[in-house]
């Protein structure tokens, strides 16, 4: 009996405390500022730069590595983020614009419908039904749509969309992706869209 | 320990004809039997699931786990028996056992399952609490580095429900069980089968919601709204299944409480002399039983609408999120007087006894909690003011709410009467009901504010309602429970809790309760809302000395607990048999209570609050000729 | 009705006919939210005025009460117990006290009421088509700048049917002007709570909730979230809103047509039902 | 305390019971007690009712009926109700009997049993070919299989009392001493047959 209530108190415990793990930007090679490096998979299984095995969920959609990102206040901060998974569709095209980045526009490799891979800077998509994710922070007004991986674009292969903010002052922001990618009925903001560290994050600003 | 000890009446008879195998049938067969339920309803779930959420095997393991628990328990027994044909061999209400092993079976003793009721709310409360603890210490930071959102909406949401089931079940599940048979003087309730499983029902919705977190649990509150509710994952089940169980179990509790009200009071006991807490239980029965259907007939909308892709409440399919909203409310509104009105009961029953006063305007005390009864069916649209359902009927539901105010200012309004010129001993019970009467008016008085539409637009949904119902239930009703506990303890358990310590646990909880609540009010007033897991910086401070006073708080009942462990277990006193010198029946019953109630069944010449009356006969007659009418109730049984 | 019974509600009298009228005059010196940034918040402001002064006698008299009977109506101690007067009630005394429970209630309903139908007529109206999903009121009532709020997890938009349609992340909202705001949702029901300007409306997938302000005063506001709507309910607040002079409203929604001008929005209508595709469902 | 029944030993005398009743006290409790129950699984059935005409009502995104193809097949709701009624008036012509003549009791009640069979075997078949495709959503859909899912099932668990009530009528069993029980199964019954009208009405004439 006692070992039972032992185990559930265990359980209960790590279960509340549970907090993913910090990921700290790194300076620049070119330029002033700090620079992340994420990867969003449409499940964590098939994660690609981030494997992460022991996730309890291997066949969430996912931000890798984690999504408590640690940056310095008052600074650039560049966000390189390898786009895997395919296209959501955004419930409100009026996500479809970037907003909030330094220059109005972010920088994006990625396939065309016909697999030919393209590059170029963007300030929102033509079609809303291309998303795949979005990377939102509310609170600093940052907001970047990203490109959902084309169906004839080769295995393996991912759109890469790089763009820049500038922080302000110190303190904790949430982020989280505004395109209805998880399970949950109709509604599509279930498991994933719904758990801390998946398709949500904190932007720790020191 | 042993509320009733056992009647040394020789050795059992055992006829011949009865010598078979021997099935026993306790808690123990019931969790074994409710893992294998589980483990078979998933199995079906999986083949039979219409949708990959993976919602169909976990409702269909939490069901059938609740249905074999309550046959592992013993309930199949009975029908079984009726279906087979198999002789029922009369008994006495009550079990084979003695000792502790009898409260973790199967008992038809109404004293068995008070008693059963009081550890198991007690425990429920603790959980509750514990969430409480965990919810007030993530607040200490208004940004959420030590628990992460969902894990605190996790648990905002199971100590919300948690204490919604110790909330509806802690007054009419102990004490209306325990103590309506006495004061009524029959040997047993209406349907003892319903009202064992009113208890053993309780358990599983307990154990059912404690798992919530192992399928992540679940982010509604306790209001589940849809669509949120779609979109939580098999935590949310949890939510459906164990609401299931405890509005059953109002149902059940609320048939066998009418019926045994209305049908077996013993002779003399006229609807005139009926104890005040009788009329507080029945109320609330009526409530129970009529309203808990609605929510259990919701619940199972939900269920389908997760399971075979119905559409109830999918806005985009046909159905309607305020569908939800109504059904719930209309349950949910009479549920929160199902709490507070056997409160009203105890406390003035209590008053009554320890101002050494008849109750004053005993008939008014009884038309306010009916009025209240009625009137709760009139108001549910209150909490959908700003929902934009029908705002034409708006006007309606002010009125309708601010009429309740009127049954409930009769109840000050007797409490007062009763105190008038009284001589007021100033024991814990005591204690614990004026502090009721003072934390119900601040709750009362807020509720005010938050019935007028343009006042609740900017307070619905703020923590100044979360302060206004902490104030109703917390301050209001669990008030009234420690005061009975106080109060009863010594008839339940025949022992006595220490007072001393009794009333340090009442300043000591009535001081950190308004310290940790009262700035909540002010929270509300400056736009924070409820269930948040974050909050302005400028509100820091506050939500900070509110924690600290929260943790102060369960520290008493903590000591509240020590206190109860103590003085049952290991004070071996037997305590007097009237220690109030009260007037009412069960006083006049020697403690420790005889397995049977009476030997006689009681004839009532008086009633229970005649006092300073000199001419005032004793409350009942225990030795009198039994009446032949009701006289067949304590009868022996029929040797078969 | 003894002499004792009269001193004794002499006394409790005059001391709560004091420290009501002392309680009354510090409950008028709270300053009660939301403040006077428009018309239905100075209305609120009055009104939780009046119900604190309302309850301050109330509050005043039964803790009085308690107080009184627990120190003047006290079992003499070390005595054996006694009993009390058997009185059994006061027939005259009840109906006096639901008589004027009544009366109080009555007198807060009606204010209640009143405040509610300054723009109820129309409200009611407009809402309950709303409530029917055909939302037929959107465009019918008047000369009133109408405002859209979309509430999605978790953030709130705002488009402007009388410019084009035009969606913008914060609210900004001209001073001196009747507002009707069309408060929706795209996913799960979030609450609309515009905490200065005294505004709250739940935001349901499927309905057009209808709600009126009339601004009075520039300056900055809150907009929140009162509703649980999931993991980030408590972060779905905006202090990035204002009431505006009328020019410089004009330049800022002009402003945002031009920001908008080269996304392809949908045309604008009081509700979307949305059917978002379903992944790993 | 004088004297006491033998305690239970063995399966069959597991069963705990509580002090017998006079049979007069056993009626007044019974009655009260039936009605009772049958007032709050009535509050049950109100809420699926509420709920059908407050979805057909607010039609939302005009989904009330857009699965609808053909209108609802009335011939098999108009058996399921039918039977359901005979089997209550079956029940109810036995728990009347029950007390004079047990025989022609009990074979009332096998007769109703036969007849319930039948009747949650037709809601079954009703069930599993649907003149519309539940995942495609819909109000009237919802109500549907809501409304006709929670009727069988409570009708299943009267069939199961039914048993014990056949058995019971037998010369051996008490339903001779204890009609009482009998009748108020026959009103639950006939409360059963009383709902299945309305929903026979509701959910094929007034959609």
């Amino acid at each position: 009996m006692a070992a039972l209530l032992a185990l559930f108190a265990g359980f209960a415990t790590s279960f509340v405390f549970h907090f993913p793990p910090t990921l700290t930007a790194q300076p620049t090679t070119v330029g002033n500022g700090v620079t992340i490096h994420l990867e969003t998979v449409a499940a964590i299984s098939d994660a690609i730069a981030f494997p992460r095995p022991e996730d309890p969920h291997p066949d969430w959609v996912s931000y890798l590595p984690t999504t408590v990102l640690k940056v310095p206040a008052n600074s650039v901060v560049t966000i390189s983020i390898d786009q895997e998974d395919g296209a959501s569709g955004l419930r409100n095209p009026y996500w479809a614009k970037a907003q909030g980045i330094i220059g109005g526009t972010f920088h994006m490799s990625y396939f065309d419908d016909t697999g030919a891979p393209q590059v170029g800077d963007f300030s929102e998509l033509p079609d809303p039904t291309s998303l795949g994710h979005s990377f939102a922070i509310p609170d600093l007004g940052v907001f970047v749509p990203l490109l959902g991986i084309s169906d004839a674009a080769p295995a393996g292969s991912h759109n890469e969309i790089t763009f820049s903010f500038k922080t302000g002052k110190a303190g904790i922001f949430r982020w989280q992706c505004f395109v209805p990618c998880g399970a949950g009925s109709i509604y599509g903001n279930g498991n994933a869209m719904s758990a801390f560290g998946y398709m949500q994050g904190t932007l720790v600003v020191q | 320990m042993a509320v009733a000890p056992a009647v040394d009446d020789g050795p059992p008879i055992i006829q011949s004809s009865e010598r078979r195998i021997v099935i026993p049938t306790n808690i123990l067969t019931g969790i074994a039997l409710a893992a294998v339920g589980y483990w078979a309803g998933a199995q079906l779930g999986i083949s039979f699931a219409l949708n990959d959420a993976g919602n169909t095997e976990v409702l269909l393991g939490y069901t059938f786990a609740s249905i074999m628990f309550l046959v592992g328990i013993g309930f199949a027994n009975y029908p079984l028996a009726r279906l087979f044909g198999w002789r029922v061999t009369p008994q006495p209400a009550g079990d084979d056992h003695d000792g502790p092993w009898r409260y973790l079976n199967l008992s038809l003793d109404h004293k068995v399952i008070g008693v059963q009721y009081l550890v198991a709310m007690l425990m429920a409360m603790l959980f509750g609490g514990i969430g409480a603890m965990l919810i007030r210490t993530s607040l200490l930071v208004p940004d959420p580095p030590i628990v992460a959102p969902d894990k605190y909406l996790t648990l905002v949401s199971m100590h919300s429900v948690m204490m919604i089931f110790v909330a509806s079940a802690a007054i009419v599940g102990p004490f209306g069980n325990f103590f309506v048979p006495y004061m009524i003087g029959t040997n047993r309730m209406a349907f003892p089968r319903l009202e064992a499983l009113s208890f053993w029902l309780v358990p599983p919705a307990i154990v059912i919601l404690l798992a919530a977190p192992i399928f992540g649990g679940f982010q509604t509150g306790w209001t589940g709204y849809t669509p949120l509710s779609e979109q939580a994952d098999q935590g949310f089940d949890s939510y459906i299944v164990g609401f299931t169980l405890i509005g059953l179990a109002l149902v059940v509790s609320g048939v066998n409480m009418l019926t045994t009200i209305i049908q077996l009071r013993a002779p003399g006991m006229t609807w005139t002399r009926l104890p005040i807490f009788v009329w507080g239980v029945f109320s609330a029965s009526i409530l129970g039983t009529f309203a808990a259907p609605i929510l259990a007939a919701a619940l199972v909308m939900q269920g389908l609408d997760r399971t075979v892709n119905t559409t109830f409440f999918i806005s985009s399919a046909g159905g309607s999120p305020y569908l939800w909203e109504n059904l719930f409310w209309f349950f949910g509104h009479p549920e929160v007087y199902i709490f507070i009105l056997p409160a009203f009961g105890i406390v003035l029953e209590l008053i009554v006894h320890f101002s050494r006063k008849p109750l004053w305007g005993y008939r008014t005390a009884v038309v306010g909690l009916l009025g209240v009864t009625l009137l709760s069916w009139f108001v549910w649209q209150h909490h959908l003011f700003m929902s934009g359902i029908a705002p034409a009927l708006r006007p309606f539901f002010m009125f309708s709410t601010e009429m309740i105010s009127i049954p409930t200012g009769i109840v000050f309004l007797v409490a007062f009467g009763t105190m008038w010129r009284a001589r007021i001993s100033m024991t814990v019970p005591m204690l614990f009901s004026l502090g009721f009467l003072f934390n119900f008016l601040i709750g009362g008085l807020s509720g005010v504010f938050l019935s007028d539409v343009p006042s609740d637009t900017t307070l619905h949904g703020s923590y100044f309602s979360m302060a206004h119902f902490h104030f109703t239930i917390v301050g209001g009703e669990i008030f009234a429970i420690v005061a009975a506990i106080y109060y009863w303890f010594p008839k339940m358990t025949g022992r006595m809790l220490n007072q001393t310590w009794g009333k340090i646990h009442f300043w000591w909880m009535f001081i950190a309760f308004n310290l940790a609540f009262m700035p909540l009010f002010a929270a509300g007033l400056l736009d924070m809302p409820r269930r948040v897991s974050t909050y302005a910086v400028s509100l820091q401070t506050l939500n900070d000395w509110v924690s600290v006073w929260a943790f102060i708080l369960f520290a008493s009942m903590v000591l509240f607990a020590i206190n109860i462990i103590w003085s049952w277990f290991f004070t071996f006193k037997v305590a007097p048999a009237n220690p109030w010198q009260a007037r009412s029946i069960e006083w006049m019953l020697p403690t420790p209570l005889g397995r049977r109630n009476f030997e006689k069944i009681p004839v009532f010449t008086g009633g229970p609050y005649d006092y300073g009356n000199p001419s005032a006969k004793p409350a009942a007659d225990l030795g009198g000729p039994p009446d032949r009418g009701m006289g067949s109730l304590g009868a022996e049984p029929a040797p078969s | 009705m003894s002499r004792l019974d009269r001193t004794h509600a002499l006394r409790l009298l005059v001391a709560w006919a004091v420290l009501s009228v002392v309680g009354v005059l510090i409950a008028m010196q709270v300053h009660l939210p939301p403040g006077d940034q428009s018309t239905q918040a100075t209305d609120e402001t009055s009104l939780l005025q009046l119900m604190l002064i309302i309850s301050t006698p109330v509050f005043v008299g039964v803790v009085l009460f308690i107080l009184y009977s627990v120190f003047a109506f006290r079992q003499t101690r070390g005595a054996a117990l006694e009993d009390g007067p058997p009185s059994y009630g006061n027939f005259r005394l009840q109906v006096a006290w639901v008589a004027i429970t009544a009366i109080i209630v009555l007198l807060l309903a009606v204010i209640g009421i009143n405040g509610l139908t300054s723009s109820a007529a129309e409200t009611n109206f407009a809402s309950s088509q709303a409530a029917l999903g055909t939302g037929g009121s959107a465009t019918t009532s008047g000369h009133r700048l109408q405002v859209q709020v979309i509430g999605q997890q978790w953030w709130f938009t705002y488009r402007y049917p009388d410019f084009g349609g035009a969606e913008s992340l914060h609210l900004m909202l001209p001073v001196n002007t009747n507002i009707e705001f069309h408060v929706t949702s795209t996913d799960v029901v979030h609450s609309f709570w515009a905490y200065e300007l005294g505004v709250k409306a739940d935001a349901n997938p499927g309905v057009d909730n209808i709600t009126y302000v009339s601004t009075v005063r520039t300056g900055a506001f809150t907009v929140r979230c009162a509703e649980l709507c999931g993991i980030w309910h408590g972060h779905m607040a905006d202090t990035n809103n204002a009431v505006v002079s009328q020019a410089d409203f004009t330049t800022w929604i002009a402003q945002v047509q031009k920001d908008n001008s080269d996304l392809n929005l949908p045309p604008y209508s009081p509700i979307y039902f949305p059917h978002p595709p379903i992944k790993g469902d | 305390m004088s004297q006491h029944a033998p305690h239970s030993r063995g399966l069959p005398n597991l069963v705990v019971t509580a002090p017998e009743w006079a049979p007069e006290v056993d009626a007044r409790v019974t009655r009260v007690g039936q009605w009772i129950f049958i007032g709050a699984d009535a509050m049950f059935f109100v809420a699926f009712f509420f709920a059908f005409f407050y979805l057909k009502s607010l039609n939302n995104d005009h989904s009330w009926m857009t699965q609808w193809m053909d209108h609802p097949r009335r011939n098999g709701g108009t058996i399921i109700a039918g039977l359901l009624v005979v089997s209550a008036a079956l029940v109810f012509l036995g728990a009347r009997a029950v007390a004079k003549k047990p025989a022609s009791a009990r074979m009332f009640f096998w007769l109703a049993l036969v007849a319930g069979v039948l009747c949650v075997g037709f809601q079954v078949n009703e069930l599993k070919n649907l003149p519309f495709d539940i995942t495609l959503g819909g109000g009237y859909p919802s109500v549907f299989v809501g409304l006709k899912s929670v009727l069988m099932v409570e009708l299943v668990g009267a069939l199961i009392w039914l048993g014990t009530h056949i058995h019971q009528a037998s010369p051996t069993g008490d339903s001779t001493a204890r009609p009482a029980s009998a009748v108020a199964f026959g009103h639950f019954m006939i409360f059963l047959a009383g709902v299945s009208l309305v929903s026979y009405l509701v959910l094929y004439f007034l959609y």
